[in-house]
């Protein structure tokens, strides 16, 4: 290096340094009219084609630029209301015929997607069936059978096609291709009717309450053939052709995506011109960003320690809000040496709920004592009364199936440490220590990444683990037959191989009760008998939490974890 | 001491020529040890349920054959530039490394200009004070920053700067309020320049500070190390001594001999040096949210997208063969002998 | 005769000096004080590790209390959010990175010295398969590749011991095959070839010995690189189970959790990191110093 | 008054293991227009004097006695002055020319640097048409100047680094082994440029050498140093054909028996400077060793004008 090198290099670190000085005073950190509102997220995409959609953050850009079927209501308390239909279908009003078998879907009008195309009866048939499992081809790596179309079995054909399909993929093959099109022929025949052009029917194959809520999934929400071909997935984002409040205009991965009103929305047009939602890696990063200023909303995922500490800044306003996630352990009921229910009963007293909520969630989640959620039709309380934390009765269990001191019940307790947020793996801690204090057992922790995990406990690896279930609809249903229902393959895939006749007999028959007392009492029994074999130990019921500057207001958290961009608004 | 003319030229030539077999073995290496790894990619895609479809997503990901006939798919899909689509974007991992490609490149670049820079004042200040309080302040220096875990000094780099202080953003490449500067390079710094839109281009490069900082700061410990190595040999050369019997002035002798002939060897490292400068940068970008490859590679890990991953070590391979070019031109800049 | 009997002499003479010198003659060179120092703070973690369950006042996963407290006299280094006493666990956290160390050291140590020896003695296609293999790993991110196969492995300070030497086979191998291959052109080697003495004989008298000296150096050099790939994976989420104390995982747990109000929790594991790397860099300064002889000042002419 | 006139020169070097005495107690002269001959073994201390005499030795060595050039002393003068008189009234040519030039620097460049240090108002192409004249004087081509060192052979660097010594017609030239490592026909041609040169310009030159051959042949008065100290000196033919000091004649009889630069018919190892024997460093291998030889060294005797020996055989 020359001197006139040397000149030119310290030239330019000198430009450099006086260019960011300039940047720091010049650029406005938070312009005097602000019409961009930005919220950050460690959430992250995946697919975004609708019928592949099963990601909560997919779905919820899809949620806020699609018009769905129907939708929640915004008063956050979990109830539907129409949004392309122009009534909820009922049985009142005809939507649901008498047997329970057919849905009666009436669009509004003159709802059109952002290019004009009209959204019709033809288009909602298009999108269910391409939904339920359009004749992907197989032999293309970039198609493959939609994940959520597994909710619309119900329909007419739907559950057949998708058997036929999956058996033809099977190593031998149990179906041939003319099955397969024989059952898709039958589904397109039977499944989605288009009456007119704004009357289309569903027929189901069998009776199933939680249809309802599915109207208001984005999966059966109305796709534009422009943009959505039947027989091919369009994972990227900025395919979505609108028919919601928002437009995606920019989407990078990992960096931001850029929501603008749609002007041909035919609701209540979105409350800010645009939204900008800002991806961070981690929770700390998340939670600086909102302590720093460079964020008006922090959405999923604060860590409970930085949710209290904006909680307690003058500048911000935190609120939380019920969520339908809940939280437990599975015991492998299967296998000793859980399959002795004293021990099972054992763990069940000496778990301490009191303070995992308190000490790694600082109480912002609330115990949870029943697999359905508190707030939900049917809940009741039942570990609380049955297993109060009581080491001298866990005591007394295992040294009744032939634990002591110097011969302790040991066990490994897995957890996963991503899947679930960064404070799984304090409850790990916390839960070998409460267990390790009957002082008859002594617990390993050990865990691993999600796709090992899911692999492992199905396999039937774990004696006992942690899980959470994210609810596909929000019936009680959800939450006790995939648990329960051991003919089903329920138990089997939930790592726990739980059989009880009698409760398979009760799970179905609440699924066709309408009678909400005589649901009410079935769901009760369930509850009852789930206390009594504690296949499961529910211990905590997830919240949902946001921060954001007192600046902005329309911020709605419900059940339904729909989060709304096009009701927030600067004040 | 000979600084053989041709062991420089072969070092770079040899680099150049093993880079198509290296590429070969890493590709190799990464996809058996994949292969080999317990978490299943379906059962990642898949809930906690669904398990009827998982035969079927195996079979259409072509995971049922045997691992051999993988394999050869596998590398003749490399070899025409199909590294397969993301499990969970559902998009071409080629597009999207592409897309992240840029931000990676803009990291670096500013984090190896950082580490060059501190590096060679710390490792000159050290070599010419050898032995005194100077040198051994520089090297303590260098030794605590390359000592240091990353991670954990982003985070107190974030804490002064950006939560205590307020200069910079704790993230991120660009404000979000800004819109994105139109893609001409990726670089948003440069493609604000080039596109005139200078407050951008002061925001983006703002957003640059912290990461490149970080990352170079703690490149820069190796740096130092190096330089002053190097420096030490070329002080004591002959030439240096000739030079300084001519009456050069010192300064002269400094610069045109003393380092211009110790940043050769330390030149021909880089391509080692960008081994440590990827592994910082996974850390880097996690930390910073900065969207490079390095963070596409944290998030594939995490949830075994195998294609992914795949992808991350193609582009790996081919920023090496780069990079030795890259070096192959700065070495026959730096040092006539290898020009032919 | 003579040539290799004087030179094997001198060899193990020059060596015992040297090893004799780091400890004292050079005690009051800037080297030798860089090792001093570096050696009183290794040896000081490796007696608080032993000592853990001595030093530390509390059970290191014990909740003592609920919540984060700043450092007080009860509790000098403060209690983390889940009301673990940070100063036993910092005591407790020194096992894994020692343990991590050691392991793969000897691992990488047994697997990469005889191959790096075979290699550079013996040359030929083995030699240059064995380089193309190593230089491969060895230019591949350290980080991404022990990632992968951590991913791979699995938990437990065994797993992350081996991800961590196959990260560092090449470092080992190279230096000791470089080496060997110019001790073999060396004259004293050629002369006892041409004596025809076995060649296993030559390997283990003549070469290992200054092969030998090389490895502290490596050593040093690649156990502070080890610790830290070790605490970025454990950053990452990878490598240890939560209920073995661990500097890496505390920083990334704290991290999570909130470092503002607990930054006790991350700032004495950090340190603590960051003392026994540069400790141990500190070593491997000196260690160069003394032991590489082009770096060595030219005393004399 | 002499040109380079040093005398009682003491230096020194520090080391870790003690100090190490290169020159001791060394008086020596050079006139103008004159060729001393230093001649001695390998690591006797010849070239810590030409070193000593430009001041380039490493920080820390101690250096004694007085080093008068031109008047001025240079042992006492401060590094400014210094840096003034190397390379433009004191030049020095080292032994290995391949590593001595720049491998990164033009020819153009170093010339351009020397000028510009002692001249710094010269243009570069002022400072280049200098240069050209000058490497055609010593028979390089001067189209080849934007070349760099490693396109030219052995002897043409060291004419190169014999034309960067001249740039500025110094008034002493010291050449330390100029044509150590070149061919016999190399070395001849170097050594009558230097002889031309020395006659044109009226220069002193230190020629420090091995090869008393060449200094028999291109030297006007020879000087004999051993272990660091001057142990005979006189002049060329006059040391030749009458040699005193037992070192002297040693050297004289192992050339005369070889026909070579080879020295090692002297029985016995030069000595360790780091621990000198007592006395005259040349009583161990003295064959005329006397009991007081190992006890103090002997004192410098003036048999006759012009001539210096050290050694009790004439004391």
């Amino acid at each position: 290096m020359n001197r006139r090198n040397a000149i030119i290099v310290s030239l330019i670190v000198i430009v450099l340094i006086v260019l960011v000085a300039v940047a720091y005073v010049y650029i406005p950190r938070a312009p005097t009219t602000p019409t961009v509102l930005v919220v950050g997220t460690t959430e992250r995409e995946e697919t975004m084609d609708p019928s592949d959609s099963y990601n909560y953050f997919s779905v919820n850009m899809l949620q806020n630029t699609m018009a769905t079927l129907l939708t929640y209501s915004q008063s956050g308390d979990g109830t539907l209301e129409p949004m392309l239909l122009t009534e909820v279908p009922t049985a009142q009003n005809g939507g649901i015929s008498s047997d329970g078998l057919t849905y009666t879907l009436k669009l509004r009008s003159g709802a059109t997607f952002e290019d004009g195309t009209a959204i019709d009866a033809d288009t909602i048939k298009h999108s269910i069936d391409r939904a339920v499992g359009a004749k992907f081809d197989a032999a293309s790596q970039q198609d493959r059978l939609a994940v959520p179309s597994f909710l619309l079995d119900a329909i007419d054909g739907a559950n057949g096609y998708v058997t036929a399909y999956s058996g033809l993929t099977k190593d031998p093959p149990t179906h041939t291709q003319a099955e397969v099109d024989a059952a898709w022929a039958n589904y397109v025949a039977s499944g989605v009717e288009v009456v007119d052009a704004t009357t289309a029917k569903i027929h189901m194959g069998r009776v199933w309450s939680p249809m309802q809520y599915l109207l208001a999934f984005t999966s059966m929400a109305p796709v534009n053939p422009n943009n959505y071909p039947a027989d091919e997935f369009v994972p990227d984002p900025l395919e979505i052709s609108a028919s919601g409040p928002y437009q995606l205009s920019v989407f990078v991965s990992g960096e931001r995506a850029e929501l603008v009103r749609n002007t041909r929305f035919f609701g209540t047009p979105a409350a800010v011109e645009k939204v900008v939602i800002r991806f961070y890696e981690t929770d700390a990063g998340l939670a600086l960003a909102m302590a720093t200023g460079e964020i008006d909303v922090a959405y999923r995922n604060l860590h409970p320690q930085a949710f209290q500490l904006l909680s307690v800044d003058a500048r911000f306003k935190a609120e939380q809000g019920d969520s339908p996630v809940i939280r437990y352990l599975v015991f492998n009921s299967r296998d000793p040496p859980f399959s002795d229910v004293r021990l099972r009963q054992a763990l069940a007293y000496a778990v301490d709920r009191g303070q995992i909520v308190k000490t790694v969630f600082l109480d912002t989640t609330q115990p949870l004592y029943s697999l359905i959620p508190r707030g939900m039709f049917g809940h009741e309380d039942v570990f609380q009364s049955a297993y109060p934390r009581d080491l001298a009765r866990a005591r007394a269990l295992l040294t009744a199936a032939g634990y002591s001191e110097a011969n302790k019940l040991a066990i490994t307790l897995w957890y996963t440490p991503a899947r679930y947020g960064t404070t799984e793996a304090d409850v790990a801690v916390l839960l070998q220590s409460q267990w390790q204090e009957t002082g008859l057992i002594s617990v390993t922790l050990n865990s691993q990444e999600w796709g090992t995990y899911r692999q492992s406990f199905a396999a039937g690896q774990f004696r006992v683990f942690l899980l959470g279930w994210f609810p596909d609809y929000l019936d009680p249903d959800n939450y006790v037959f995939p648990f329960l229902h051991y003919a089903s393959g329920g138990t089997t895939s939930f790592g726990s191989w739980y059989q009880n006749a009698t409760l398979d007999q009760l799970i179905e028959l609440q699924a066709q009760q309408s009678d909400p007392t005589q649901r009410a009492q079935t769901l009760s029994d369930i509850q009852d008998a789930l206390a009594a074999d504690v296949p499961y130990i529910p211990l905590w019921q997830t919240a949902q939490q946001v921060v954001y500057k007192k600046s902005v207001t329309g911020v709605i958290l419900d059940d339904s974890q729909f989060f709304r961009y096009f009701t927030i608004r600067f004040t | 001491m000979p600084r053989a003319t041709s062991s420089l030229r072969a070092y770079v030539l040899q680099r150049l020529a093993l880079t198509v077999p290296m590429m070969f073995i890493l590709l190799t290496l990464v996809f058996y040890f994949l292969r080999a790894a317990p978490g299943d990619p379906v059962s990642q895609i898949l809930g906690e349920r669904n398990a009827q479809f998982a035969d079927v997503i195996r079979k259409q990901l072509g995971l049922d054959r045997p691992l051999y006939i993988q394999y050869f798919d596998y590398l003749r899909r490399i070899f025409t530039g199909d590294m397969g689509a993301s499990l969970f974007t559902q998009r071409p991992v080629a597009e999207d490394i592409a897309h992240r490609l840029p931000a990676t490149i803009e990291l670096t670049i500013a984090s190896m200009a950082v580490a060059i820079v501190v590096g060679v004042l710390l490792g000159v200040v050290s070599a010419t004070r050898r032995d005194r309080p100077a040198d051994v302040a520089s090297r303590l220096t260098a030794a605590v920053l390359y000592n240091t875990p990353i991670f954990w000094f982003g985070i107190i780099m974030q804490l002064i700067f950006a939560v205590g202080l307020g200069w910079f953003d704790v993230g991120g490449r660009l404000d979000a309020r800004l819109p994105l500067p139109p893609t001409i390079t990726g670089l948003y710094t440069v493609d604000s320049l080039l596109t005139g839109q200078f407050v951008t281009f002061l925001d983006a490069l703002k957003h640059l500070v912290l990461p490149a900082t970080t990352l170079g700061l703690v490149l820069s410990g190796f740096f130092a190390r190096m330089v002053r190595a190097n420096m030490l040999q070329s002080l004591q050369a002959d030439y240096v001594e000739a030079a300084k019997a001519r009456g050069v002035r010192r300064g002269d002798v400094f610069y045109h001999h003393a380092l211009k002939n110790a940043m050769v060897p330390v030149a021909t490292t880089i391509g080692l040096t960008f081994a440590i400068l990827f592994s910082g940068a996974i850390l880097t970008e996690t930390v910073f949210s900065w969207p490079g490859i390095g963070l596409y590679v944290a998030n594939a890990i995490g949830a075994r997208d195998y294609p992914a991953l795949q992808g991350a070590v193609v582009y790996y391979a081919l920023i090496m063969v780069f990079v030795s070019v890259v070096i192959d031109i700065l070495a026959a800049w730096l040092d006539p002998r290898i020009r032919y | 005769m003579a040539t290799t009997t004087v030179s094997a002499g001198l060899l193990r003479r020059s060596m015992v000096g040297r090893a004799l010198g780091i400890f004292w003659g050079q005690s009051r060179t800037v080297a030798g004080v860089l090792v001093w120092m570096g050696l009183v703070v290794v040896v000081a973690f490796v007696v608080v590790a032993v000592l853990a369950p001595w030093i530390a006042p509390y059970e290191p996963n014990f909740s003592v209390q609920s919540g984060a407290t700043p450092p007080s006299s009860q509790h000098v280094f403060g209690t983390n959010p889940i009301g673990q006493d940070m100063f036993s666990r910092v005591v407790w956290g020194a096992r894994v990175p020692l343990a991590v160390v050691a392991i793969s050291s000897i691992l990488s140590l047994a697997i990469g010295a005889p191959l790096g020896l075979v290699s550079g003695y013996y040359g030929g296609l083995l030699d240059r398969f064995l380089v193309l293999v190593m230089d491969s790993i060895y230019a591949f991110p350290g980080l991404l590749l022990a990632v992968v196969v951590a991913a791979v492995l699995g938990q437990g300070i065994v797993n992350v011991s081996l991800v961590i030497a196959l990260v560092y086979i090449p470092t080992y191998f190279r230096v000791i095959r470089n080496h060997v291959a110019s001790v073999k052109e060396e004259l004293f080697v050629e002369a006892s070839d041409a004596l025809a003495l076995p060649r296993m004989m030559v390997l283990t008298r003549y070469v290992l010995p200054p092969v030998a000296q090389s490895i502290p150096v490596i050593f040093s050099v690649s156990a502070a690189d080890a610790i830290l790939t070790q605490a970025g994976l454990s950053f990452l989420g990878l490598g240890l189970p939560v209920d073995i104390p661990d500097w890496g995982l505390d920083v990334s747990r704290a991290v999570q959790r909130g470092f503002q109000t607990n930054w006790w929790s991350a700032v004495f594991p950090g340190l603590a990191i960051i003392s026994l790397t540069t400790a141990l860099a500190f070593i491997s300064e000196g260690l160069n110093d003394i032991l590489n002889p082009l770096l060595r000042r030219r005393d004399t002419r | 008054m002499s040109l380079l006139d040093i005398s009682h020169l003491t230096v020194a070097y520090r080391t870790r293991s003690g100090p190490i005495v290169a020159v001791n107690d060394a008086t020596l002269r050079v006139e103008r227009g004159t060729t001393v001959g230093l001649v001695g073994e390998s690591g006797c201390g010849k070239s810590t004097l030409g070193k000593a005499i430009l001041g380039i030795i490493p920080e820390g060595t101690r250096v004694e006695g007085s080093i008068v050039f031109d008047g001025v002393d240079l042992v006492a003068a401060d590094e400014a002055t210094l840096q003034k008189y190397r390379g433009r009234n004191l030049s020095l040519v080292f032994q290995d020319p391949m590593t001595r030039l720049n491998p990164l620097m033009t020819i153009r460049d170093h010339f351009v640097e020397l000028i510009r240090a002692h001249e710094p108002e010269t243009e570069k192409e002022d400072a280049e048409k200098r240069a050209r004249e000058i490497l055609a004087a010593v028979r390089i081509p001067p189209d080849r100047i934007k070349q760099y060192p490693h396109e030219f052979s052995g002897g043409m660097r060291q004419r190169i680094m014999i034309a960067l010594a001249l740039v500025f017609r110094p008034s002493l030239l010291i050449a330390d082994e100029p044509t150590t490592s070149l061919d016999v026909i190399v070395e001849a041609q170097i050594l009558e440029l230097l002889r031309s040169i020395k006659r044109e310009f009226d220069m002193g030159v230190l020629l420090i050498t091995h090869n008393l051959g060449l200094v028999a042949e291109y030297a006007d008065e020879i000087a004999v140093m051993y272990a660091g100290h001057l142990a005979e000196r006189g002049g060329v033919l006059d040391v030749f054909e009458e040699p005193q000091h037992p070192y002297t004649k040693g050297l004289l009889e192992s050339v005369i028996d070889l026909d070579t630069t080879e020295l090692r018919s002297i029985p016995g190892q030069p000595p360790d400077l780091l621990h000198p024997p007592s006395g005259c460093p040349f009583h161990p291998r003295c064959p005329s060793v006397m009991p007081h030889c190992s006890t103090s060294f002997p004192p410098i005797t003036r048999p006759r004008e012009g001539r210096e020996v050290a050694c009790y055989l004439y004391s």
